[in-house]
């Protein structure tokens, strides 16, 4: 890794830290109100905010996570360097993609 | 390399960092399923609550409270390296260490106990 | 006086290169003994074709690196009755470099990245110049102070898994030394080592398994070093002086 | 056997201070030059100079100058030194501490006012040891060692073993060095048109002793057998507190810091009885010479602590004061096992530094065309006696020297001169040796070396127990003759060099005791019982001796007083002249 990637991996994972806290106590909210598909997208459509909140923690999340399964994927598998990145992209960019419709489904849909 | 057995891993903060990894890689894997999981509401919210109602069963609750435990352990394990590395917290790392990992137990017995 | 030997100790030690295997000794139990002494007893008593390395016995030289019982350590320095489970020894050579023979290890990848990282003093003034006046109390002299003690005796390096994983990577003591450098006000070249650790297999692919801290028998803090130099790092790329 | 042939400029053996300073300075002088460098262990990671605790002496602080350091020098060698040497070494020394500074990066500790700190040192008239807190050395070293790695064009050769100088065909001057690449096991001829000795010196034929392990004067016993001759080889200078650990532990004869005495620790007998008192008003601030000398009178009368020596205790001036002013020696002694803060560790002297070695004049280069010598190779610098922190300045001082001269001696010599062929097969030959004896125990007749010379030749000498000694000497060299090693695996054999170790030091053993024999006086490091009295100083001698075929033979050279004689001073005259 480099300066680069470590910025982009350590400065998602900041940004998430507050994310996480809320997704989990809206989780724990959620739960304790009954965990519905009515519950669930009465709280979601429309909502831009929401749209926000989770369109942004899913462009951290797969950014985060594909750095991250990159250097694992170099420590740990015989895969260099471009091979590597090029996995980690693919990951990255599955990501962004199910995250986009998963907001997309449940805030617009 | 030379082929000694290597108990030097036994180390805790090895753990922790260990702990971190395999919990990132766990929430990498569990990641696109929940998205995919979201998503069904595409087809309607029937087909999410089907869905929903499918996770009543406690196994699947149980390895609901295991991604709790995944993501707590790795928010707080990271929270850890971040403030190692940005901040001069490197002494007694160890109780750190253990700190956040127990206060992720406690995060997913606590969801646990919500949910079941 | 030497104790009577209650109970030998058994001692398995790591024979030929890099595919050898553990041959097991007995060695007489004596109240003071390092595990360079126990080495030394087989090579001088039981097998004259053991191989090992060591040069000041007193800690100072870092040649004596050793796995002791599955962790590195300096073996001159490791008394026995600190590190034998049950009278047992299991001694190995130092792990994440090449295997010479028997107990010495190749340090040369080790010595490389040293080099790699920019551990290497680049002056800016002659032996013609006064001596630059630098306090004792100035932050950066107590950040260089900090990790000048480093010995090189490579036990950080092969108690990093990162360095197992990671062939590119410096490990620790290559990048405390740059980190010392760094606070070096008489140091010329601190923009090429801050480029050399920021690169691939820099002082980013560090993951923070604080081995190094917990093993340096030095007791300096090279996982301090590392996030120090990472964030000395992230700033000039922030301010667009360091391109990847 | 084969033996793999090289070809360098500039071959330097040994890779301390000295070694490592001329591979420097060489390398700078003229790139074009290829430099070698053999070391017998990892370049930088043996030798003494990585072990100096004390510091550096010189004269760069407000209020000292080069004539006081140079007159501490020669008083504190009793008269001995030459003074050309002396003069060279304390006027160059700090020229060589800047470039340490500002060129080398050595990060030397400051005065609150950032101007480099000087500290007090035994024997000395000014505080001016610089130094890097207790770990001078590896301050040095490391950064010495950098500077050569980054050099890539110098070649290093390490765990390589310089076993013989190998004359040219006219047998007059140099051609070049065999030597055992360790690793390998395989003989290696390196022909060179200069060659720098500079393998350390080491006392390590006494049963206590310092320097590191890989020390065992090769470097003087190859000079000797090339027919060079060797000054004051009497001069064993004795660290009056090591380690006492027993018999079977490394850690044992390693230094405990002057400074323990210093603070006002407490040397006691096996009783726990303060004895210093006996012996000198000073007690335990009393000079090394004088408590080396003391404590070996405790012992010899017997009253010693379990393993032999004697106790330094150092709890009544408070457990937690003491561990933490001499944290290095605490922990050193912990993890050996011993609480230096709060109890009783048993010491010994210990034999610390060799004044003695190859005659050379003060561009370094020796009676042997092609030959230079640095560091504690050479001798002449100290006389009878070396101050604390004026051995580390001696060689990088010098070693910086040879690698300036060597070029430009280079250009005026010519080319590689071809080597005595029959030299090389006999040189191989004898080093291989043990190969075809039947095995025996090397470390046994080691220990009984060790022993002989603490015994007879040591701390305090007289004429019986020198010539008890040099029969013993003649004993163990014909047994070692008998002792063979097991062949087969030649790679990486320490126990081939432990042989090899023992016959470089049954040699120089025999040339110190012929030494100490010829001296019938007391200076210094040397101290015969049967001459308390340091005789004459005006018509001061110094003991030279040369091998020719095997036979040893010794004279007195009178010390020439070139620029101050006994009872004036060059500091008084340069008060005089202000
Ligand atoms: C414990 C200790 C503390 C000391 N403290 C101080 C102090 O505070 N101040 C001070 O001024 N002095 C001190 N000294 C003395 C000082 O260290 C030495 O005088 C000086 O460093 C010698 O430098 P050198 O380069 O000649 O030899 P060394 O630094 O000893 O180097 C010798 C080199 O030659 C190599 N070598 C040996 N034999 C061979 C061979 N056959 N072939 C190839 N290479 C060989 C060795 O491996 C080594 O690399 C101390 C010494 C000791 C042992
Ligand atoms: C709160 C949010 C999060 C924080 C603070 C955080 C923090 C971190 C940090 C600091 C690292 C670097 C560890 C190292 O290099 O040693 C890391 C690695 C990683 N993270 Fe996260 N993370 C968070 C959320 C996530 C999420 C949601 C995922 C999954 C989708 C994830 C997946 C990973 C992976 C796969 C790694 C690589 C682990 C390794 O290299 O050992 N993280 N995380
Ligand atoms: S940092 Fe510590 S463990 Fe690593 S090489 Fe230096 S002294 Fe040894
Ligand atoms: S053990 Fe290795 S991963 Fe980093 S903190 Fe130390 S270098
Ligand atoms: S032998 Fe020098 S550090 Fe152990």
């Amino acid at each position: 890794m480099n300066v680069r990637l470590y910025i982009w991996q350590r400065g998602t994972a900041a940004l998430m830290a507050p994310l996480v806290l809320i997704h989990l106590a809206v989780m724990f909210y959620a739960t304790r109100q009954g965990l519905t598909a009515h519950d669930i997208l009465g709280r979601t459509r429309g909502s831009i905010a929401w749209a926000m909140f989770y369109g942004t923690f899913v462009v951290a999340a797969a950014i985060h996570a594909s750095i991250g399964i990159r250097n694992i994927l170099v420590e740990w598998l015989p895969v260099r360097d471009r091979a590597a990145a090029f996995l980690s992209s693919g990951l990255g960019i599955l990501l962004i993609l199910l995250g986009a419709r998963a907001v997309f489904a449940v805030v617009f849909a | 390399m030379s082929a000694p057995p290597r108990p030097y891993r036994r180390n805790a903060l090895w753990i922790a960092a260990m702990v971190h990894r395999v919990s990132g890689i766990g929430l990498a894997l569990f990641l696109p399923l929940h998205f995919l999981a979201l998503g069904l509401s595409l087809q309607g919210a029937a087909r999410l609550d089907s869905f929903l109602r499918w996770t009543d069963i406690p196994l699947i609750k149980l390895a609901e409270g295991g991604l709790v435990f995944l993501l707590g352990v790795h928010f707080l394990g990271g929270l850890r390296v971040l403030f190692v590395e940005n901040f001069d917290w490197r002494v007694n790392q160890f109780r750190v260490a253990t700190a956040a990992g127990g206060a992720a137990a406690m995060l997913a017995f606590a969801f646990l106990i919500q949910v079941l | 006086m030497p104790q009577a030997d209650n109970a030998s100790l058994t001692v398995s030690i790591w024979r030929g290169g890099q595919d050898g295997n553990f041959e097991t000794y007995s060695v007489p139990n004596r109240q003071n003994q390092t595990v360079l002494d126990v080495v030394t007893h087989v090579q001088r008593h039981i097998d004259p074709t053991l191989s090992y390395r060591f040069a000041c016995r007193v800690g100072m030289c870092g040649s004596c690196g050793m796995t002791v019982n599955g962790r590195p350590r300096w073996t001159c320095r490791t008394h026995v009755s600190k590190v034998a489970k049950d009278g047992k020894l299991q001694i190995a050579p130092l792990s994440n470099l090449p295997v010479i023979k028997d107990l010495a290890a190749d340090m040369q990848p080790f010595f490389d990245k040293w080099q790699k990282a920019g551990g290497v003093f680049e002056p800016s003034k002659s032996r013609a110049e006064p001596v630059e006046p630098i306090r004792p109390n100035e932050p950066q002299r107590i950040a260089a102070d900090a990790g000048i003690e480093c010995i090189n005796c490579g036990v950080c390096y092969a108690g990093c898994d990162t360095v197992r994983w990671n062939d590119d990577y410096l490990g620790p003591a290559a990048l405390n030394r740059a980190w010392t450098l760094m606070n070096d006000l008489r140091d010329s070249a601190q923009k090429p080592r801050l480029a050399a650790v920021a690169a691939n297999g820099g002082c980013h692919a560090c993951h923070t398994h604080q081995s190094c801290q917990e093993y340096c028998p030095q007791s300096l803090n090279p996982t301090g070093s590392i996030s120090l130099l990472k964030r000395l790092a992230t700033k000039a790329y922030l301010k667009g002086e360091l391109k990847p | 056997m084969t033996i793999e042939r090289i070809e360098t400029d500039i071959l330097v053996l040994g890779s301390g201070g000295a070694g490592l300073f001329a591979a420097l300075h060489a390398h700078d002088r003229d790139p074009s030059l290829t430099v070698t460098i053999a070391t017998k262990g990892l370049l930088g990671k043996c030798g003494c100079t990585r072990m100096v605790q004390g510091g550096y002496n010189v004269a760069l602080h407000n209020g000292d100058s080069i004539e006081r350091h140079f007159m501490d020098t020669i008083e504190g060698g009793k008269w001995l030194p030459d003074q050309d040497l002396a003069w060279t070494l304390v006027s160059t020394a700090p020229e060589r501490v800047r470039e340490l500074e500002n060129e080398v990066g050595c990060f030397f500790d400051r005065n609150a006012d950032g101007s480099l700190h000087g500290k007090a040192f035994a024997g000395q008239t000014f505080d001016r040891t610089v130094h890097k807190g207790d770990l001078t050395g590896i301050e040095i070293i490391n950064r010495l060692m950098e500077q050569v790695w980054k050099r890539r064009s110098i070649r290093k050769l390490e765990e390589h073993r310089a076993i013989a100088m190998i004359p040219d065909t006219s047998g007059k001057a140099l051609s070049g060095i065999l030597m055992i690449d360790i690793r390998t096991g395989k003989l290696r001829f390196v022909q060179a048109r200069a060659v720098l000795m500079a393998t350390g010196g080491g006392p390590t034929m006494y049963r206590y002793h310092t320097p590191s392990g890989d020390k065992s004067m090769d470097g003087l016993a190859m000079a000797l057998r090339a027919g060079l001759p060797l000054r004051d080889m009497e001069m064993v200078q004795f660290h009056p507190t090591g380690l006492l650990a027993g018999p079977d532990t490394r850690m044992t004869g390693t230094v405990l810091e002057e400074g323990l005495r210093g603070a006002g620790g407490h040397l006691l007998d096996g009783a726990e009885r303060r004895f210093m008192g006996d012996y000198d008003p000073k007690l335990e601030r009393a000079t090394r010479d004088v408590v080396s000398r003391s404590i070996y009178a405790e012992m010899k009368a017997g009253r010693t602590s379990p393993n032999g020596g004697v106790y330094i205790r150092m709890s009544h001036l408070g457990p937690d004061d003491v561990a933490k002013k001499f944290k290095g020696m605490v922990d050193r002694c912990r993890d050996c096992g011993f609480d230096l803060a709060g109890g009783l560790v048993e010491v010994v002297p210990t034999a610390h530094y060799f004044m003695g070695g190859l005659i050379c004049l003060p561009d370094t280069s020796t009676d042997m065309p092609g030959l230079f010598v640095a560091g504690e190779d050479a001798s002449g610098m100290h006389g009878a006696n070396r101050l604390g922190g004026n051995g580390v300045a001696n060689s990088t001082v010098f070693g910086g020297i040879a690698g300036d001269v060597m070029p430009a001696w280079i250009a005026a010599n010519g080319g590689h001169r071809p080597p005595d062929e029959a030299a090389i097969a006999h040189e191989a030959e004898r080093c291989t040796y043990p190969f075809g004896r039947k095995p025996g125990d090397v470390n046994r007749l080691r220990e009984r070396l060790m022993d002989l010379m603490w015994d007879d030749v040591g701390v305090v000498r007289d004429a019986a127990g020198l010539a008890r000694g040099l029969a013993g000497l003649d004993a163990i060299e014909a047994e070692l003759m008998e002792i063979g090693v097991p062949d087969g695996d030649r790679a990486f054999n320490l126990t081939w060099h432990d042989w090899l170790n023992l016959r470089s030091l049954v040699e120089t053993s025999r040339v110190i005791a012929l030494a100490a024999a010829r001296r019938t006086n007391s200076r210094g490091a040397h101290f015969r019982s049967d001459f308390p009295e340091p005789g004459d100083l005006e018509t001061s001698t110094f003991t030279v001796v040369r091998q020719t075929g095997s036979d040893l033979t010794i004279t007195d050279e009178p010390v020439q007083f070139t620029r101050v004689r006994p009872g004036e001073s060059l500091l008084v005259q340069a008060v005089a002249a202000e």
